[in-house]
């Protein structure tokens, strides 16, 4: 699967034949079951599988404890305003502890935000405008009351295009701040040289790109750069980059159940990618590709640890004081 | 005129060499291979003379004596010649000596003495308006003439355009109601030699078929002659190669007019027309319309008058497009109106706009 | 105003007249050469004598006089007067004839590439030879 | 109705009515596809040199890095077809003849022997074209009446033309007038499906171009 976008002769967005196609699905109350469950938890609890401010506010202790940084909230005036995803919050809290490691070493100031910690956009996946407006507008709101610069999305490709590309339009005004990959704000520190490491990852590595990052939101080199950092035996997968193949979960396929067959299938076209390079690990950028890669490397049986490029990276640098 | 035709022959001081050369020519003109010229001569040679020359019977109806001129120019003292003589022709307005009630006499007695054996040979188009009354011959209408003489005719020769397919009599508007022999005989074998005027050898070609072999040559689905109208012009014509090359005249005293360039720019028909003048040419083979420059009309085939303008390239429109920029306007006009109605039902529809929530998904 | 002043422009006849001058070559001459070579071969293996009939070929006439230069001339030029001239002239080529059949006022009315040992026409019918035996025979009936 | 008055219907009153509905259909649609207009972007851009609208109109002509490999009959079958068409259409001395009396304006044609092989080669590559569509099962299962419709509408007058050209089944002239007739089908048929493509390959090319270009991706 990859995008018609890309290849079209005669330039039809199948993207935004999709979208117009979801408004009427969801407006007519005919969108899949799982996926209308999301939009409700995130509309009304705050998160599509339902965390709240206390659990962020219990994983933000751990990750104080662990790492021994601050995790800032609500801090008036901060440079960069962090976002993160459910899927973070849950399954991978390292993300948190790297960006703390991450902003401490180059010396920005961050916050977390107690009304717009969820960056997830359940309201676009879904495919309507006005819920997705109502989710953009707490993040909105957030950030213009915390006077940052800039939002880091986190690894998450939807959460990315809904704030990035769809967020101004939703409201219908440009946005006061910057809204950033945190991959394009590690990119950044890398070239300003803000962002030492230590030591290499040895072993065989390979990126997966996220759709939403690198075709839809134009994200190719600085992951790249990022790689070269820390890891000695980066391989590039064919068709990597903009031409990249999809996890299997692309399009709204990872937010439903019924969707499983389907990934698993087009996980196919992404194993061809694998064999062809045999990688040790694969690092991407993408909590939900992440899942869906872990879910068809199980399917078929293949020994490849999928693990997230900032935290790859936050492992690299050294201890404060060490 | 007993015993072989050849006999005959050389008694009026034919050779056999001359005649075989004439079988050769006339192989050649009716696109036969070189082969069957000598088989047709040695198959004439022989056959005999017949007892009785064939009587032929020529009726002009609305014409303009074209095609006569063009046979008897023809006719004497050429070769063809012969053939006239091995055929007699009991009525034929323009060349006969008798006129008024000798000439009907003449009709007459030929069409009793020879019913159900003779030819008749039409020229012109008969008028079906006002009763017939644009042409009348001796008081009866062309079109009572035509049916009354057909009925004891062995075959029917419709020659030229006129006869053949109506003609220019036939051409928009038709105000005599013009048609061809065809239209109105339709129990009868009739062969359409079609041209404005037909070439005199293709006449001569199918007496000298029906004489030699007692029948009518073979014809296409338009009841012409195959071996004179089995090929378009065009895939006979000399110019042909710089068709095929790309090379055309653009006007009629340009470089590529003077190189003998293709026609067809300047409204050639040839590529449609089914004659036989690029190969037999005209006036006793010295040209021909496409070698002196001017491109095919068309004359030899249905409503050549109206196919569109003969300077016309054939990948031209025919009639001027009348109706393009009315619809050019009218697309435009509707254009603009779906826009605005589209951009009105786009407001409408942000205007009444009713903001979904999470009730709406459970619908 | 003298003569002279008036402009004449004057095109040269070759330029003017004439449908396919010297450049007037549509290409189909040459491959005839291959054809008539098969004809030769035929007419060696079985004696088989055949034609070619030009005017039934789309030829210009710069084709045409490409092919009679080209084939040349040989050692035989018969002429028959019959209706009008007919001209059976061998070609470089023996074997090869081009027969060309004039009408009574001289114009062209056919046209062959004869392939034999001796053109068809030019042969004495047996027919007509028991006519001239039968005026050989008056004739030695006149002598005695 | 004999053979020549139907060569001269499709030339005439045929002809007149499949221009008319063909430049109303056109007008009209681009009207309204170009009148919906395009919403401001409030996005910030990312520029990035390469991604525009205009880049992408020509870049597109170009298969993407190794799809050539992939769908290799879709693009070069497709191209083959589609340059054939230009060449036939345009170049062909007769069809050169008609856009003058139309617009005026002539340009020098291609001896037809030439168009003669590219029109073979066209009609080769649109049946293989076809065939692919019919034996790759996920195309087959993607395609619809139009898609079939659309094929033949397009494939019917390139076949007729070369039959015409060269006196196969028909005499010429009937020939040649079912060609113009399959053209005026053509010329119908195309302002109202996704043959309309002709017309808005390079607008949405550049649309597409720009909405991507607009985050910075090269499309």
């Amino acid at each position: 699967m990859r995008t018609l976008l890309a290849v079209c002769p005669v330039g039809n967005d199948i993207v935004y034949m999709v979208r117009k196609f979801r408004e009427g699905m969801s407006a007519s109350g005919n969108a899949p079951v799982g996926i209308k469950g999301a939009v409700n938890r995130t509309v009304t609890i705050g998160s599509p599988m339902g965390v709240k401010l206390p659990a962020v506010k219990a994983q933000m202790k751990h990750v104080e404890e662990d790492y021994g940084l601050p995790i800032p909230m609500d801090a008036e005036g901060a440079e960069y305003m962090v976002m993160l995803s459910s899927m973070e919050i849950i399954n991978f809290p390292e993300y948190l502890g790297a960006i703390a490691k991450i902003m401490n070493q180059a010396g920005k100031t961050w916050t977390l935000c107690s009304t717009a910690f969820e960056a997830t956009n359940a309201g676009m996946q879904i495919g309507n405008s006005d819920l997705a407006k109502l989710l953009v507008s707490r993040i909105v709101d957030g950030a213009e009351r915390l006077k940052v610069k800039t939002v880091i999305s986190p690894e998450c490709g939807h959460a990315y295009t809904a704030l990035r590309w769809e967020g101004a339009n939703l409201i219908g005004r440009p946005f006061t701040f910057q809204v950033k990959h945190i991959i394009e704000v590690l990119g950044e520190f890398q070239e300003q040289g803000l962002l030492k490491t230590e030591g290499f990852e040895t072993d065989r590595l390979t990126f997966h790109d996220p759709c939403q990052l690198a075709r839809r939101g134009g994200v190719i080199k600085q992951q790249r750069n990022l790689m070269n950092q820390v890891a000695k035996n980066f391989v590039e997968m064919p068709d990597a980059g903009f031409m990249n193949w999809c996890c299997g979960g692309g399009g709204g396929a990872s937010a439903i159940e019924e969707g499983e067959e389907l990934r698993i299938e087009a996980f196919k076209k992404k194993k061809s990618q694998l064999d062809a390079v045999k990688p040790d690990r694969l690092v991407t950028a993408c909590a939900n590709c992440r899942i869906v890669l872990e879910e068809g490397l199980e399917h078929y049986q293949m020994d490849i640890p999928v693990v997230g490029l900032t935290e790859m990276i936050a492992e690299h640098i050294p201890e404060k004081g060490a | 005129m007993q015993g072989p035709l050849i006999d005959t022959l050389a008694r009026q001081g034919v050779t056999r060499r001359t005649f075989f050369k004439y079988c050769a020519t006339l192989a050649s003109l009716m696109a036969l291979p070189p082969s069957a010229g000598r088989a047709m001569a040695e198959a004439m040679a022989a056959s005999p003379a017949a007892v009785k020359r064939p009587s032929v019977i020529w009726l002009p109806f609305q014409e303009c004596t074209g095609c006569t001129e063009s046979i008897t120019r023809s006719h004497s003292p050429t070769i063809e010649g012969l053939i006239f003589d091995a055929i007699s022709l009991d009525y034929q307005e323009t060349l006969m000596a008798a006129a008024g009630h000798q000439a009907e006499e003449a009709l007459h007695k030929a069409m009793k003495d020879n019913e159900g054996k003779y030819l008749l040979i039409v020229d012109g188009s008969i008028p079906l308006g006002l009763d017939g009354a644009y042409s009348c011959i001796a008081g009866k209408s062309n079109l009572e003439t035509l049916k009354e003489v057909a009925k004891g005719a062995a075959a029917i020769v419709a020659m030229g355009s006129c006869a053949a397919f109506g003609g220019i009599p036939k051409a928009n508007p038709n105000p005599t109601g013009a048609v061809s022999v065809s239209d109105v005989i339709k129990d009868k074998p009739i062969i359409n030699i079609p041209g404005c005027p037909p070439i005199p050898v293709v006449m001569t070609g199918v007496l000298a078929h029906f004489l030699t072999f007692g029948s009518l040559p073979e014809m296409d689905s338009k009841g012409r002659p195959k071996a004179f109208y089995g090929e378009t012009i065009h895939d006979r014509c000399y110019r042909r190669p710089f068709y095929d090359q790309g090379k055309f005249a653009k006007t009629f005293d340009d470089e590529g007019a003077r190189k003998g360039w293709c026609l067809f720019e300047l409204g050639c028909k040839g590529p449609v027309t089914y004659n036989a003048c690029a190969t037999v040419k005209w006036n006793g083979g010295t040209s021909w319309p496409v070698e002196s420059g001017h491109g095919c009309l068309g004359c030899s085939e249905p409503d050549f008058w109206d196919a569109g303008g003969f300077y016309k390239a054939l990948s031209m429109p025919a009639d001027p497009l009348k109706m393009v920029s009315a619809a050019a306007a009218v697309g435009a006009a509707a254009g603009v109106a779906v826009s605005f109605a589209n951009r009105a039902k786009k407001s409408a529809a942000k205007a009444g706009h009713e903001t979904t929530t999470l009730a709406d998904l459970e619908k | 105003m003298p003569l002279e002043n008036i402009p004449i422009v004057t095109v040269s006849a070759g330029a003017a007249v004439g449908p396919a001058p010297l450049d007037g070559l549509s290409g189909n001459a040459p491959v005839l050469l291959r054809e008539i070579a098969e004809h030769v071969n035929r007419l060696l293996a079985t004696g088989e004598s055949s034609a070619i009939d030009l005017n039934a070929l789309p030829l210009t006439p710069a084709d045409l006089d490409w092919l009679q230069e080209t084939l040349g001339t040989g050692e035989i030029a018969i002429t028959l007067e019959s209706d009008g001239d007919s001209t059976l002239n061998e070609t470089a080529c023996p074997g090869v004839w081009w027969v060309t059949h004039h009408n009574e006022h001289g114009a062209v009315v056919s046209r062959f590439l004869e392939v034999a040992f001796v053109p068809e026409l030019v042969k004495a019918h047996p027919e007509d030879i028991k006519i001239g035996l039968e005026h050989l025979d008056l004739l030695i009936s006149g002598l005695s | 109705m004999n053979e020549m008055q139907f060569l001269t219907w499709v030339r005439g009153t045929g002809l007149n009515i499949a221009l008319g509905i063909f430049l109303l259909g056109v007008i009209w649609r681009l009207i309204e596809i170009y009148g919906l207009g395009r919403k401001k972007d409030l996005s910030a851009p990312r520029n990035v040199s390469g991604a525009s609208g205009w880049n992408t109109m020509f870049r597109r002509s170009v298969p993407p890095e190794g799809m050539l490999k992939k769908s290799p009959v879709s693009y070069i079958g497709g191209y083959i077809f589609h340059l054939g068409l230009f060449v036939v259409l345009f170049l062909f001395a007769p069809h050169i003849k008609f856009f003058e009396s139309l617009l005026g304006i002539s340009w020098p044609g291609l001896p037809s022997q030439f168009i003669d092989l590219v029109a073979v080669v066209t009609i080769a590559a649109m049946v293989v074209v076809l065939v692919d569509r019919i034996n790759k099962p996920v195309k087959r299962y993607l395609s619809t009446f139009e898609d079939w419709f659309t094929w033949l509408v397009t494939f019917l007058p390139v076949l007729t033309g070369w039959m015409a050209v060269q006196h196969l089944l028909l005499p010429y002239t009937t020939m040649l007038a079912l060609h113009i007739l399959s053209v005026e089908i053509l010329l119908i048929v195309l302002p109202f499906t996704k043959l309309f493509h002709a017309f808005t390959l390079w607008g949405s090319r550049w649309y597409n171009g720009q909405v991507n270009g607009h985050k910075g991706v090269a499309v």
